[in-house]
């Protein structure tokens, strides 16, 4: 399919309906949504942020090995919990962490789940999260 | 001037000199990788930065104030990143977008990638996320705002 | 007249240098005699990578490619991939994979809408477009959680499957996006301005085309009319309606106007596509969980895909293991890009901007 | 009765010497101050009326509706580092900015800006050849333009100077010849017909309307001279990084900002005053000054879709426009309006 | 008719073409005259003793696809540039990467790494432990070193 040319006009009067056009825009609502106090629309998959159930992770390290950067590395935390006997739980390192979802994929208990944190900014290269760190709330975790 | 003796004034001065820095960062033109994209997202209609002031993204270094480092630095670019950087004036403020700018990100592994723009450059504020969204990196400037008045604790 | 030629060194910080191209001309007065690009500023290893990860990790390097339309390049690399592993996805999640990628494509095509506007001095249709590009990214959203690196598609399928709401939203999509896009359309070429300034300019005319490997739009642009969904059609595209849009231009306008009809034919398939979409599995379950890092593949296969900058080739060489022995990215922007220095041969600066803006550069995808 | 007069009738127990000195002092801060409001108005308007039609907000968090952003920018310029390039040519990477902006003011203060019944005449230096004076100011900023993009020794710089200057060069023929065309219709009905302020007050209908293609000719001249686009070629963006003020840092680079936006200004009100009735309007001695800001404006929000709307042409297709369309039509517009004079005694 | 050492079909239903060095530039003429106007990709797959340099040919007309396989131990191949201009960049970077020298190539450079890099980051045999950093000199060049301190 051969694509139209655009046709010869009259000069200046295309410039003037753009004109117009760009101007016209002046009276339509503006889509703006003001983030800090209105919340953006966050759909339900929305993923962000690593969190981590304690109580179902059975420590199969099978995050570990399909983590594409490495982020995820097991650490060794004694706690009650019957079903975890090596007493395995990841750590992640935000630094790193690309959001690829393999970890929550692969997950047999779906102990390792995404939030939909996102406000995680920081003025300290330091995002190695210990398991308790994600187990908790982003705001509470204070650097 | 002493530090006991600075008066009202020079105190109202330097007030007025942070509240004038933190509120009009003008970002520079700096799109390495995918997180530019991201960027441009926020200069954009939806996320609109200018609303906190960083409306012009300059082009030159010379008239910007504030670096946003946005994706994968490689040795090749660090160099230059550097050479950007002492063209800007002082203050000058950088923003490391994207965990390829941060620890090295999925290219950690590699051969060309610096791991860690703060190896390059002194680093205000990390964004993590791969790409963070326009709405984490907005977040990250007003981290970078709350740092410059001396609020933030993060 | 050598020695009056002055050096300029554009890039790699440059506005209009779409990330990281380095050109280094020399200029007489404001004619470009030479050109040359130095490229390499973004070289992050991709192809080492992939033959350290599984098959299933490597979608993350695939994805930061050509950034802007990421969910082709997961298309471009699982056509590859599934072939060796043996793990075909079901019909639900191939015609999922056509609807996103072709709402991808539409993504791609719009940033590059804007950013010739912010090359060629305009300012405001970058913010249109923006705002429309926004919306697709909402959809990607709703789909499967990100934005922009969605690493929606995984060996065997998609990772999540389309409820109602997304159908609803492309639905809300296709019928919202056609008037804006002609309101954007509009503002381009019934400007007098735009049209001298690219009318005519950087003609590449079909036999330098193919002979450099020039593909994509930008081949259409010079009259081909080869499109890898047609020639060699993937997943169902050889089941939907489109038709190519060629030009015998072969200048920045042509090219332009290709990649605005492309958008327009890129509707037509989403709309068939929702249309056909079937019911069933969206996964094939011998991918799924703990086995996505046991499967294992041998043989090579080489796996060409329509991105939206050209022929996107996967070329994945297998020894039998859990991980790839060498993959290699065929890049059409790489090829593309080639092209610059002869196209950009005695024109004037301005020009220069406008072709290699016209070339649609991603560097992800060329230094990959 | 002007504000000179106003201020010294105010001063006279001073003396004749010091009370005009003073009043002459005063009267310049008071041009300062209503050119810089004014600027950072048009600036922020700018900036709003930009963020609208690109479906933005706009600065919203510094005061009320992001009043005071103008404020926090001019504070932060100032309170930068300032660079001076090593290989520089020192005076003239000095004193460019200055020569814009001074340049700038300068102009503003022959500019009449109506006759009030309560303040009396609002012109600041009241002059029979204020036309002749603005203009000479005009054809200054190009100068110091060319010297900041020479003086800063960067390649980038040294182009975008000679753009500016190009497209400077052939678009001041045009211009002149239209004002050339008023000048010489006025010049029928007043002995001073140099002088903005009569050409202005003795206008029967406005010029605008008796000569649109002197209109037309002005405003894109306008346009070019105040390096919007299309024809913002000194500038450049995404081409020569900033143009010609690439080099400069903090105020210095401000001043250049200033320059811009203030010489859309300048020209709007230009173009208002010449073509569209200037301060004339109902009720003019008691809003005449209103209008004049109010048409300025309007001239100036047009322009600015313009630069919205527009991309930048190609430097060597706008001097061919300058030479090849615009000169011939101000030359058809000069023989039109010497028929008018003449043949109908307009 | 040049010789060829094998043909064979590939997974992915295409011929597979092996011919040898020597070989290698009458038989791709032949092709580029018998309407193989598009040459596609040009790889170098290191097999740790040899290396192949795959070519994917491409005629637009006919759309038909051969891949022209050939083996090289000394990692000397000829180039074809001459034959198809788009091999320039292709075995520019392949150069780059693996380390195959195309004989005859007009601009043979590394295309991503700087001059001096090295090593061929795609070879099998490629350190990755043996760090190298770029910095860059007064006039903008590129140079390699191993010394952590002046690099990046």
């Amino acid at each position: 399919m051969e694509v139209k040319e655009p046709k010869k006009r009259i000069p200046l009067i295309g410039i003037l309906s753009g004109m117009i056009s760009v101007a016209s825009h002046l009276f339509r609502k503006p889509v703006t949504v003001q983030y800090p106090e209105v919340r953006p629309y966050e759909p339900e998959r929305f993923r962000f942020r690593i969190s981590l159930k304690l109580d179902d992770c059975v420590g199969c390290t099978l995050c570990e090995q399909v983590c594409p950067n490495g982020s995820i590395k097991m650490e060794k935390l004694v706690r009650e919990n019957p079903r975890n006997k090596r007493m395995l739980y990841p750590d992640v390192n935000f630094g790193t962490c690309t959001v690829c979802r393999n970890c929550e994929e692969i997950c047999p208990t779906t102990a390792i789940y995404l939030t939909h944190e996102f406000e995680t900014a920081r003025t300290k290269n330091s995002f190695l999260y210990s398991p308790l760190e994600l187990a908790m709330d982003e705001k509470e975790v204070k650097k | 001037m002493k530090t006991g003796e600075t008066g009202v004034l020079t105190t109202t001065l330097e007030n007025a000199l942070t509240w004038g820095r933190s509120n009009s960062l003008w970002p520079l033109t700096l799109g390495l990788a995918c997180c530019a994209i991201e960027m441009m997202a926020i200069q954009a209609s939806k996320l609109d930065i200018s609303r906190f002031g960083s409306e012009i993204f300059r082009n030159s270094p010379r008239q910007s104030d504030l670096m946003i480092v946005s994706g994968t630095v490689t040795k090749k670019m660090a160099p230059r990143i550097r050479r950007v950087y002492d063209e800007m004036p002082y203050p000058k403020y950088v923003i490391a977008m994207g965990v390829c700018v941060i620890q090295g990100g999925p290219y950690a592994r590699g051969y060309t990638v610096v791991l860690g723009v703060d190896r390059v450059v002194p680093v205000d504020v990390y964004v993590p996320g791969c790409p963070p969204t326009p709405e984490a990196l907005t977040y990250g400037i007003i981290t970078l705002q709350k740092k410059i008045r001396g609020e933030t604790d993060r | 007249m050598n020695d009056q030629w002055i050096e300029l060194n554009i890039g790699p910080q440059h506005p209009s240098m779409h990330g990281v191209l380095r050109l280094k001309a020399k200029l007489d007065g404001e004619i470009i005699r030479e050109l040359e690009p130095v490229i390499g500023y973004l070289h992050r290893n991709a192809e080492k990578l992939c033959e350290m990860g599984f098959y299933c990790d490597n979608l993350v390097y695939f994805d930061r490619m050509d950034y802007v339309g990421a969910m082709n390049m997961e298309v471009g690399y699982l056509e590859a991939a599934e072939k060796i592993l043996n793990v075909p996805p079901p019909d639900r999640a191939k015609w999922i994979r056509v609807i996103i990628a072709e709402l991808s494509r539409i993504a791609a095509h719009l940033v590059w809408a804007g950013a010739y506007g912010l090359d060629l001095g305009m300012l405001t249709p970058f913010f249109y477009c923006f705002a429309e590009r926004e919306k697709i990214l909402t959809i990607f959203t709703e789909a499967c959680g990100s934005r922009q690196e969605t690493n929606y598609m995984s060996i065997g399928g998609v990772y999540q499957d389309f409820n109602d709401k997304i159908i609803q939203e492309i639905k809300d999509f296709l019928e919202t996006f056609p008037k804006r896009l002609e309101e954007i359309y509009n503002l381009y070429v019934k400007n007098d301005v735009f049209l001298s300034r690219t009318k005519g300019i950087g003609i590449l005319s079909k036999e330098v085309a193919i002979s450099y490997g020039v593909t994509g739009p930008m081949l259409r642009a010079s009259g081909v009319e080869y499109d890898i969904r047609r020639a060699e059609p993937y997943l169902f595209y050889d089941k939907v309606n489109f038709e190519i849009p060629i030009s015998h231009k072969g200048d920045n306008l042509a090219r332009f106007l290709v990649r605005f009809e492309e958008m327009r034919q890129s509707l037509r398939i989403i709309k068939q596509g929702l249309e056909k979409l079937p019911e069933g599995p969206y996964f094939n379950p011998k991918a799924k969980k703990s086995m996505m890092i046991r499967l294992r593949g041998d043989g090579e296969y080489y796996a060409r895909t329509e991105s939206s900058k050209g022929e996107f080739g996967v070329y994945i060489v297998a020894d039998g293991g859990v991980k790839p022995y060498r993959v290699r990215v065929r890049s059409p922007t790489f090829k593309n890009l080639s092209i610059l220095p002869v196209l950009s041969k005695d024109v004037m600066l301005a020009d220069m901007i406008a072709i290699s803006g016209s070339i649609d550069l991603v560097f992800g995808e060329i230094d990959r | 009765m002007n504000i000179l007069h106003w201020i010294y009738g105010v001063l006279s127990f001073l003396g004749h010497d010091i009370g005009y000195a003073l009043a002459y002092i005063i009267e310049s801060i008071i041009l300062l101050i209503f050119v810089s409001v004014m600027l950072i108005f048009m600036i922020y308007l700018f900036r709003k009326y930009m963020a609208r039609v690109q479906q933005r907000i706009g600065p919203n968090r510094v005061g009320k509706f992001g009043s005071l952003q103008l404020i926090a920018d001019a504070l932060k310029l100032m309170g930068k580092e300032i660079i001076f390039p090593k290989e520089r040519d020192d005076l003239p990477y000095k004193v460019a900015p200055y020569i814009v902006f001074f340049g700038l003011i300068l102009a503003f203060a022959f500019l009449p800006y109506g006759n009030l019944s309560i303040f009396g005449n609002l012109t600041i230096t009241y002059s029979d050849v204020s036309i002749i004076f603005i203009f000479a100011i005009l054809a200054i900023m190009p100068i110091g333009e060319v010297l900041a993009g020479v003086g800063s020794h960067n390649k980038y710089a040294l182009m975008g100077a000679l753009r500016s200057v190009a497209k400077d060069v052939s678009f001041e023929v045009p211009m002149m010849l239209s004002v050339l065309a008023i000048v010489m219709m006025a010049s029928a009905r007043t002995s001073t017909s140099l002088s903005l302020e009569s050409i202005v007050t003795t206008e029967i209908l406005p010029y605008g309307i008796l000569e649109p293609i002197g209109l037309f000719v002005f405003f894109i001249a306008m346009i070019a001279r105040a390096s919007y686009a299309p024809f913002d070629m000194g500038e450049s963006d995404s081409e020569l990084v900033s143009g010609y003020s690439t080099e400069y840092t903090g105020m210095r680079f401000a001043l250049f900002y200033i320059g811009l936006f203030g010489s859309i200004f300048l020209g709007s009100l230009l173009i208002a005053l010449l073509y569209i009735g200037g301060f004339n309007g109902p009720f003019s001695s008691q809003v005449g000054f209103i209008w004049l800001i109010v048409k300025g404006l309007i001239l100036v929000l047009i322009s600015f879709t313009i630069w919205l709307s527009m991309p930048r042409i190609r430097i060597d297709r706008l001097v061919n426009a300058g030479w090849k369309y615009l000169l011939p039509i101000s030359f058809i517009n000069l023989v039109l309006a010497g028929v008018l004079t003449l043949g109908l005694g307009w | 008719m040049v010789d060829i050492i094998s043909e064979s079909k590939g997974k992915d239903g295409r011929k597979i073409v092996l011919v040898s060095v020597e070989n290698l530039i009458p038989f791709m003429k032949e092709m580029r005259t018998n309407g193989f106007d598009h040459l596609s990709l040009v790889t170098a797959v290191d097999k740790k003793d040899s290396i192949d340099v795959v070519y994917h040919l491409h005629s637009m007309e006919r759309n038909e696809y051969v891949v022209v396989k050939v083996n090289t131990k000394n990692s000397v191949v000829p180039s074809v540039t001459g034959i198809w201009p788009s091999a320039n960049w292709d075995e520019r970077e392949q150069y780059d990467l693996v380390g195959v020298k195309f004989e005859g190539h007009p601009n043979l450079k590394r295309i991503f790494l700087p001059e001096s890099w090295v090593g061929h980051p795609l070879r099998k045999d490629y350190d990755l432990s043996k760090v190298q950093y770029i910095n860059m000199d007064e006039d903008g060049e590129d140079y390699v070193t191993f010394d952590a301190g002046d690099g990046w």
